[in-house]
């Protein structure tokens, strides 16, 4: 700790630390104009010059970098320092005539005008550098510098061109002392939220339903992720409680039971190039439309095309991706009945016609076929025949629609080509491109369509082959939300029996090492994917933890001694079959 | 080597090459040829003189006698006569100013007979693009001697005993910088060669360089033998091509002959040298600007309350010293420190700060005869440089001042001539040791001029990151335009001291700290002309040409000139009228007082009052 | 060019100093071949290449081997003054390419003067 | 009158006679307690004299050797009738052993190598021996050669079964006092087929080595390595059927350092010797990529011969198909 | 009437038994010959069974289990991967045509292939022909006749 006397106070500081800092602490006000502690200082201003007296020589020295190394006393207002201070915010007066802050400083120490020539009375800009350190150190862009040299230095972006490097952080203006740089602002920078889900600024709640309910940095927009620099969201939060190094973590708990309700995957329609997905506007996924019916979304759930306008009439496509043969041959069984809900919410909300593309109408349900009958009343033109092919509309005025759906109406056997504005594809339901590898994980199977494999269709739909595991919803087959929750009450039903039974049910088969016989060769304790087989060091032999053991007999095989008996599939059973079968 | 009976050493400086020297070289090679001499006299290219204003330059050894301002056309006769009848030519050697016989003998010669060579002991001596002959002058004896029996520290304290001390301008002493970078810690360590030179009219580093830049390598390898460095760098001019090529050719082939690179003289100790070209600043002559500037950051420069010695180049411990200063070791190394001592001023036995040993080389230019680069002992006086070296004032004018130290050192008036050239002595008299820059002015100088013309480039050479030095000069040299255009006021001259000390004390670095010298000491030392320009709105020295009044003497323009109206066709402005054989007349409210008319007058009627 | 090791440096110094000791006039002796237009005619060049061969020979380093205009005696032709260091110098006349071997092994190496061939010792006066 | 002993010896190398000999001191009691009533290998017996016994008198017959010829299973069946406990005696009797590995050729090509290839042997005409030759005095008749060597509880049926190859001296001599005692006593006899001179559990019980999980990455042979002597050999590479085979022996083999051949027999659950260990050997093999599997396996020198070495006649195959 | 081979299908619960099931209820032909015994894993099956089955006069042994990675039992299939090769050398040493033993990875959605692998198989085996186990039964030799040879007469 060095002593260090101020004006005659003394103090105690760090090693290294400033006399402007030094000085701080004994509330001795310095002025300085281009120094700002989240910057390191850059002694450009030379306001905060100070004397320091060492022995018998005295230095002028700027208060805000010098390091204090050795004990030493400072004078912060000697006439020396204070003439220079008078002259050089004189200077500042003519460099910078319209900077209100030069004005106040130099009023504070007398000054009312100045005796050098001003080039530019508007002149605001005192080259402090402190918006140049901001946007190169701090934020970590470097949109802007000085440029040229001498009187001629000035702060600019390159070529004068407006950066692109600029992500209107608005930083370089919140540090400017004199309020010489202003934000403008460029129509198409801003960073509109996008369709479907909040805004994405570095810091958001993702939306507003979100479980936490917190605010999150992204890393894509934040830029500390990217450059280590910024940091003001730690400094701002009075709370503290933003840590940049938060990572995801892994954590292994053990548990009994496990439910696997990881539901289905939306078909993506884009390959089926016949319907323009993703190519003309307004042709929306199911899911699309549902978002923008959600009262969250951008546009507060009302129906609206690209463009904000209403659509005149919708088409609803169905069976995309599903009763296919490229694509999935299986039906996703749920497609019809959001449709018709979506014919419903259309004819609700807008003047809209609603034209319903299908193959055959699955109201399986209760209630389903009334709901169905119901929108035929309403007016929903229903037409038997898959979509075939979506085209833009020619731009003449007349036609009633942007889009043209072309299909085959079966009924009466003839093509037809129904104008509309906006078009909705019923996409299937898939399973999650993840499944088989989750599948892998848990030891339960994927069947060819990747849906997971029950134990048995109609014993146990919930259940897998590996017990303690269970299924529940979509992932185990498509399927509408009632019936995800029936099995979702089924598995948990499987589950709370195992939680209050306390003990699991075991079958009858298991194997068992007959100690009579082990002569504890050890062959087989490495065989157990279950560990279920371990060595009893006093009696040297190995023992099998008939809980584990799942019974499939290949210790049983193995063992040279003949010692393990796997009940119900002993060996002199196994030979009595061969034998039997053979004769 | 074949046995020559006589070795041509023609200068090829960048003075003498811009004299055309290569053009004389190719004619003296053709000529010798034509007459069958190759085998017998070798032409042998050398690095400056020194003695630039006698360009092109050439000694003809042994028998040392020394030719100027050579043409091509003068080489025939020249061989013909010195080199077949061996009779020299008397009309091609140099005539002192006041002499009438010529003086054949180059030792003889007073701008050398002043001169005591340390850095400059190979000028002239052998071809800097040649290690052999450069070998053949003991050089990279220094390093034999320094890695196979000197410890670090010992070259360090050798350094410390010469009492060597910066060239570079600051004169710290550099046996202390070599012995704090050797303690600092941080890895790795740099040295650095300053060869920026930014001083208008400073040429010793592009000399030493030109014309033996091995003396500069072994000294930086030295150096970095003693710090414990394994990379160095040059920061040379861009502006110096010639020396920056012959640096080039120095460094491969001290790297072919292994003296630089990996494990010199299988002692284990490796160093290597990579030139870095400076962009032409003037403030990267700083040391902390310069680092900057290597390190590919703008060239300006930072507080130096942390020495560069332990933070420098990338944070990491870093020798800057100058090329004269580098040039100076291999000397110490060789011949002892006591040598090197003995030359000079003062005694360091207490403190390093209390001497200044060794010798310094000047660039000798403005109002003298003997413009060139001069290496004289320290503690020699102005009035030897000036007269003995630079032999005296031309034209018969009277001496007025010399300004030493380059762009901002101080203007010292007649009365100091007797003034010993040292750190200490020039200092306080205002002005500073520098780089090593020489001007000498003489009663046509206006010193108001002379300090508006050095204020103007300091100006336009700061970065422009201090106030002080951005607006403070810029401020000065206002007002001393005002005064030479004779629109100053009695204030000023206050507003000029009071502005030159604010810049001094607050400036970030030394090119403000000094830049106000010349205003300072040409104040102190000829505040008369500084009233003669408010006051009379009159310049002594008639340089103020807005100041003069020009009138046409109507005799001398009939009698002589027969009115001859050259003035009158080259006024830009018209403003002299008048017909052949009659006087003319200039009309002074159009009067520019540009002073086309008097320069172009051969009979010099115009009269300026 | 290979590495140097601490002895190369002597040898190349070594190898080079012929030519640049001369440049630094240090010359123990200076022998002058008088080259005036009849001294050429009458052999002065044979002498000179004699001359250089010897020095090459013997490898000698401090000798100035310089060339003159006619001495003034063209009937003694081709002649050579040769003037050790401090010493007066001493000129030979009527010279074939051994007797100047003879005066440079005697005269100018060892220092006796071959008075046989010598024609006078001392210079001529110059105001 | 003292019990009848009788020792064979039938396709066999007479080690189990020298190992009968072996139980030093207690051969007294033996010879006290026993009359001896055939042991050609020690002395002159003549088999007429044993016809001429009657049925069951004598008491304990210890028979060595596998059945090869028609003469041994003449005996056999002769000792079959005349002896109350016939005992098949070593691992020839009991499962074939060494004589048993002809299984995996024929008759003709042993004779053919045996009389005519071999280099030893000069038989231009090859000329092999002929169960009946007629010559100038007569008739010379020898046992008829079998194709396939079986062992004795495949011929005829055997009482008790004394594995070892030979059996341990002193399981032998513990294996005879115990018959004595049981005749000297009245005690009852063992039930029929039990084996004497050995226990239920395999030789690994009896092996001092450490054991651990086996990994196997490769096979190797004895010579190739120094072994370590506290480690399973299994662990370190080398096939050893211990873990397939009886313990009785104290596991001597391993103890010095060579692996178990499988002498003693097959364990009691086990029903093919060499069945058992192809199956032990391949689950620790460490590798699920067929193609490395491929590569160990071919490591393992000689599967067949190593795994049948002394159980191929009593394996479930009997002999190679060939 | 051709060679009828009698094969012996040593079928894993989970995924062989059940392709067969499936197999079976899609009412898929495939030749009887094939008779399966059903164990828990594939890697139950001991080469004790395979000796077993040849001996007990199989002429051909067809061992089905789930491929690798969608076990059951997590690595039973590797076992049984590791022990058949080995039980194949072991055959070929016993002068068994190793053909006659084959390993198949069939999964319970594989009905089809399950049916053309055994149709397949039964094929291949009838062109082996029957196994007959040489000298296994035990008859004493003397009964063969026995030729008299008379070396002398030639010499």
């Amino acid at each position: 700790m060095i002593t260090v006397t101020i004006d005659g106070q003394k103090t105690e500081v760090e090693k290294e630390t400033t006399i402007l800092k030094a000085a701080d602490k004994l509330g001795i006000k310095i002025p300085t104009l281009c120094y700002n502690e989240l910057i390191e200082p850059y002694a450009a201003c030379r306001l905060c010059i100070v004397e320091v007296i060492r022995g018998k020589r005295s230095r002028l020295v700027t208060a805000c970098n010098y390091p204090l190394r050795q004990p030493v006393e400072v004078r912060t207002n000697s006439e020396r320092v204070m003439k220079l201070r008078r002259m050089n915010l004189e200077l500042l007066m003519a460099r910078a005539p319209a900077a209100k802050i030069v004005r106040e400083l130099a009023a504070e120490m007398g000054i009312e005008k100045t005796r050098f020539t001003i080039d530019n009375p508007e002149e605001t800009c005192i080259l402090c550098g402190l918006c140049v350190q901001v946007c190169e150190n701090l934020v970590g862009t470097g949109a802007i510098s000085f440029t040229d040299r001498g009187p001629d230095r000035k702060v600019a972006t390159p070529y004068d061109v407006t950066s692109d490097a600029c992500i209107l952080c608005g930083a370089c203006a919140h540090f400017c002392p004199t309020g010489h740089i202003q934000m403008t602002d460029i129509e198409e920078r801003i960073l509109h939220s996008e369709l479907t889900l909040g805004p994405n600024t570095a810091i958001s709640i993702p939306f507003r339903q979100a479980i936490p309910n917190a605010p999150r940095i992204n890393p894509d927009y934040c830029i500390h992720m990217k450059t280590g620099g910024c940091e003001i969201c730690s400094q701002v939060c009075p709370k503290e409680c933003i840590n940049y190094d938060d990572k995801d973590e892994f954590e292994e708990i053990e548990v009994s039971a496990v439910i696997v309700a990881t539901g289905f995957q939306d078909f993506d329609p884009a390959p089926m190039k016949q319907f323009g997905y993703g190519k003309y506007a307004n042709v929306l996924s199911a899911g699309e439309f549902e978002q923008m019916n959600n009262a969250a979304s951008p546009t507060s759930g009302r129906i609206v095309l690209e463009n904000g306008e209403e659509p005149r009439s919708i088409a609803i496509l169905h069976c995309i991706g599903s009763r296919d043969d490229n694509y999935h041959k299986y039906c996703s069984r749920v497609c019809c009945m959001y449709a018709l809900k979506f014919a419903h919410l259309v004819k609700e909300k807008t003047e809209a016609e609603v034209y319903q593309l299908y193959i055959d109408m699955r109201a399986f349900g209760k209630g389903y076929e009334e709901f169905y009958q119901r929108l035929l009343s309403e007016g929903v033109h229903v037409i038997r025949g898959k979509g075939a092919e979506i085209i833009p509309a020619p731009p003449d005025e007349s036609s009633e629609g942007n889009l043209l759906v072309h299909c085959e109406d079966t009924l009466i056997s003839k093509f037809r080509e129904i104008p509309v504005d906006m078009v909705i594809l019923c996409t299937a339901l898939e399973a999650r491109k993840d499944a088989p590898e989750l599948a892998r994980k848990l030891n339960i199977s994927t069947g060819a369509d990747g849906w997971y494999i029950e134990a048995h269709p109609k014993l146990a739909p919930v259940s897998t082959t590996t017990d303690g595991i269970y299924l529940a919803g979509a992932c185990q087959g498509p399927k509408d939300i009632p019936d995800s929750v029936a099995q979702g009450a089924a598995a948990a039903g499987h589950v709370i029996k195992i939680l209050n039974q306390g003990e699991l049910l075991m079958d009858a088969a298991y194997a068992v090492i007959q100690e009579e016989y082990c002569s504890g060769c050890k062959m087989c304790n490495g065989l157990c994917p279950y560990t279920a087989i371990s060595f009893d060091e006093e009696k040297k032999v190995s023992v099998i933890n008939a809980a584990l053991c799942k019974a499939c007999g290949t210790c049983v095989a193995a063992c040279p001694s003949g010692a393990i008996v796997a009940r119900h599939f002993t060996d002199e059973q196994i030979y009595a079959q061969i034998e039997g079968i053979l004769v | 080597m074949k046995p020559y009976r006589a070795n041509l050493m023609l200068c090829a400086g960048t003075g003498c090459v811009s004299n055309h020297s290569f053009l004389v070289r190719e004619a003296l090679e053709k000529e010798i040829k034509k007459r069958g001499l190759e085998n017998e006299i070798q032409v042998v290219i050398t690095g400056c003189d020194g003695f630039c204003a006698e360009g092109p330059l050439l000694i003809v050894q042994p028998e040392n006698i020394f030719y100027c301002r050579l043409t091509e056309k003068d080489v025939p006769l020249l061989v013909e006569e010195h080199f077949i009848k061996g009779r020299p030519v008397k009309k091609l050697m140099y005539t002192p100013p006041d002499a009438k016989a010529p003086v054949p003998k180059m030792n003889d010669i007073g701008f050398f007979k002043g001169q005591m060579l340390v850095a400059l002991r190979n000028r002239g001596l052998i071809d800097p693009e040649n290690i052999d002959e450069a070998i053949a002058r003991d050089a990279y004896k220094a390093i034999a001697k320094v890695l196979t029996s000197m410890s670090p520290e010992e070259v360090i304290q050798e350094i410390k005993d010469s009492g060597l001390r910066g060239r570079g301008g600051g004169g710290f002493p550099t046996g202390i910088k070599w012995e704090s970078c050797r303690n600092a810690e941080g890895e790795p360590k740099y040295v650095i060669c300053n060869a920026d030179e930014g001083d208008p009219g400073a040429f010793m580093d592009r000399n030493i360089i030109e014309s033996d830049p091995h003396s500069v390598l072994e000294g930086m390898v030295i150096g970095a033998y003693a710090i414990g460095v394994s990379e160095g760098y040059v920061y040379i001019r861009h502006e110096y091509p010639l020396a920056r090529d012959r640096l080039h050719i120095a460094i491969d082939q001290a790297r072919d002959y292994g003296l630089l690179g990996k494990n010199i003289f299988d002692t284990g100790f490796n160093f290597d040298i990579e030139i870095v070209r400076g962009a032409g600043a003037f403030v990267c002559g700083e040391s902390t600007a310069l680092m900057a500037s290597i390190e590919g950051r703008v060239g300006e420069p930072r507080a130096k309350y942390v020495h560069t010695v332990e933070h420098g180049l990338w944070n990491l411990p870093t020798c800057l010293n100058n090329v004269e200063t580098w040039a100076n070791v291999p000397g110490i190394i060789n011949r002892g420190a006591e040598w090197f001592a003995s030359i000079g001023t003062g005694d360091i036995s207490e403190s390093p700060w209390g001497g200044s040993k060794g010798t310094k080389v000047f660039s000798l230019t403005g109002k003298v005869y003997n413009t060139g680069l001069v290496e004289v002992p320290m503690g020699i006086t102005l009035r030897d440089i000036v007269f003995e070296v630079g032999g005296g004032i031309p034209d018969g004018k009277e001496f007025k001042s010399v300004q030493t130290g380059g762009p901002s050192g101080g203007f010292l008036p007649a009365d100091l001539l007797d003034l010993q050239v040292d750190f200490e002595q020039l200092t306080e008299a205002g002005s500073m040791m520098g780089s090593g820059g020489m001007v000498v002015m003489d009663e046509d100088n206006c010193m108001v001029d002379m300090a508006r013309y050095f204020l103007a480039f300091t100006q336009g050479e700061s970065c422009g990151k201090c106030t002080p030095c951005r607006d403070g000069v810029k401020a000065m040299l206002e007002i001393l335009i005002r005064i030479t255009e004779g629109k100053g006021v009695e204030e000023d001259l206050d507003l000029l001291e009071e502005l030159s000390h604010f810049v001094i004390d607050s400036s970030l670095c030394a090119l403000g700290g000094s830049a106000p010298n010349p205003v300072l000491t040409s104040l102190k030392y000829f505040r008369e002309e500084y009233e003669a320009h408010i006051r009379d709105k009159k310049c002594p020295a008639r340089a103020c040409r807005q100041l003069n009044v020009y009138t046409i003497d109507p005799e001398i323009c009939v009698s002589k000139g027969h009115g001859c109206g050259v003035c009158r066709r080259e006024c830009p402005d018209n403003a002299i009228t008048g017909e052949k054989n009659k006087t003319h007349f200039i009309n002074q409210d159009a009067c520019e007082k540009c002073g086309v008319c008097f320069d172009v007058c051969k009979f010099d009627a115009i009269q300026i009052t | 060019m290979p590495k140097l090791k601490i002895e190369d440096l002597q040898k190349i110094s070594d190898k080079v100093r012929r030519t640049t000791l001369l440049r630094e006039g240090a010359g123990r002796a200076k022998v002058t071949v008088h080259m005036g237009t009849c001294g050429i005619s009458a052999g002065a060049r044979k002498i000179l290449d004699a001359l250089l061969k010897i020095i090459e020979e013997k490898d000698v380093k401090d000798i100035i081997l310089v060339t003159s205009g006619c001495a003034g005696l063209c009937s003694r032709e081709p002649m050579v003054t040769v003037e050790l260091k401090d010493e007066t110098p001493v000129k030979y006349v009527d010279l074939t390419e051994d007797k100047i071997r003879k005066i440079f092994t005697d005269h100018v190496l060892e220092g006796h003067i071959v008075t046989d061939y010598a024609l006078a010792i001392g210079s001529e006066r110059t105001r | 009158m003292k019990p009848k002993l009788a020792i064979y010896w039938a396709a066999s190398c007479g080690g189990c006679d020298i190992a009968i000999l072996d139980i030093e001191d207690k051969i007294l009691n033996v010879a006290e307690f026993f009359d001896l009533a055939l042991w050609p290998c020690a002395a002159d017996f003549k088999y007429k004299d044993v016809e001429a016994m009657p049925d069951k008198s004598i008491t304990l017959t210890l028979f060595n050797g596998a059945i090869r010829n028609s003469e041994n299973y003449e005996l056999a069946c002769l000792l079959r009738e005349k002896s109350v406990v016939l005992c098949a005696f070593g691992s020839c009797a009991a499962e074939g052993c060494i004589p048993g590995l002809a299984n995996f050729t024929t008759k003709e090509a042993i004779c053919d190598y045996a009389y005519i290839q071999s280099p030893s042997t000069v038989n231009p005409e090859g000329i092999i021996p002929q169960p009946v030759t007629k010559v100038p005095e007569g008739e010379i008749t020898i046992p008829v050669m079998w194709n396939t060597v079986r062992s004795l509880p495949q011929v005829v049926d055997v009482d008790y079964i004394v594995p070892g190859c030979p059996p341990q001296s002193d399981q032998i001599a513990d294996v005879v006092l115990t018959v004595i005692d049981i005749l000297k006593n009245g005690k009852p006899l063992p039930p029929k087929g039990t084996v004497l001179g050995a226990t239920d559990k395999s030789c690994c019980d009896e092996c001092t080595r450490e054991r651990d999980v086996k990994k196997i990455k490769k096979f190797i042979r004895p010579f190739e390595i120094i072994t370590d002597p506290d480690l399973c050999l299994m662990e370190q590479g080398i096939v050893c059927c211990g873990p397939a085979t009886r313990a009785g022996c104290g596991a001597k083999c391993v103890s010095a350092g060579v692996p178990c051949r499988g002498c003693y027999g097959k364990p009691i659950n086990i029903r093919d010797q060499g069945a058992k260990m192809v199956s032990a050997i391949a689950s620790v093999i460490d590798s699920t990529d067929p193609e490395e599997i491929e590569r160990i396996i071919a490591t393992i020198p000689d599967p067949v011969g190593t795994f049948y070495r002394f159980s191929l006649p009593d394996s479930m195959l009997r002999r190679a198909q060939v | 009437m051709s060679f009828e081979p009698k094969i012996l299908g040593l079928l894993c619960n989970w995924c062989s038994y059940t392709g067969a099931d499936l197999a079976g209820t899609a009412r898929m032909k495939y030749p009887p010959n094939m008779r399966s015994v059903r164990v828990m894993c594939s890697g139950r099956v001991d080469p004790g069974f395979i000796l077993e089955a040849f001996r007990s006069g199989a002429d051909g042994v067809l061992i089905c289990g789930c491929h690798p990675g969608d076990c059951h039992y997590v690595e039973g299939n590797y076992k049984c991967m590791r022990r058949i090769p080995l039980t194949q050398m072991l055959l070929k040493g016993m002068g068994i045509d190793p053909k006659r033993l084959r390993l198949e990875w069939v999964s319970a959605s594989e009905g089809a292939r399950f049916m053309e692998i055994v149709t397949e198989f039964t094929e291949q085996i009838r062109e082996l022909g029957p196994l007959e186990l040489q000298d296994w039964e035990f008859i004493p030799e003397e009964l063969e006749t026995v030729e008299i040879s008379e070396p002398h007469k030639e010499s």
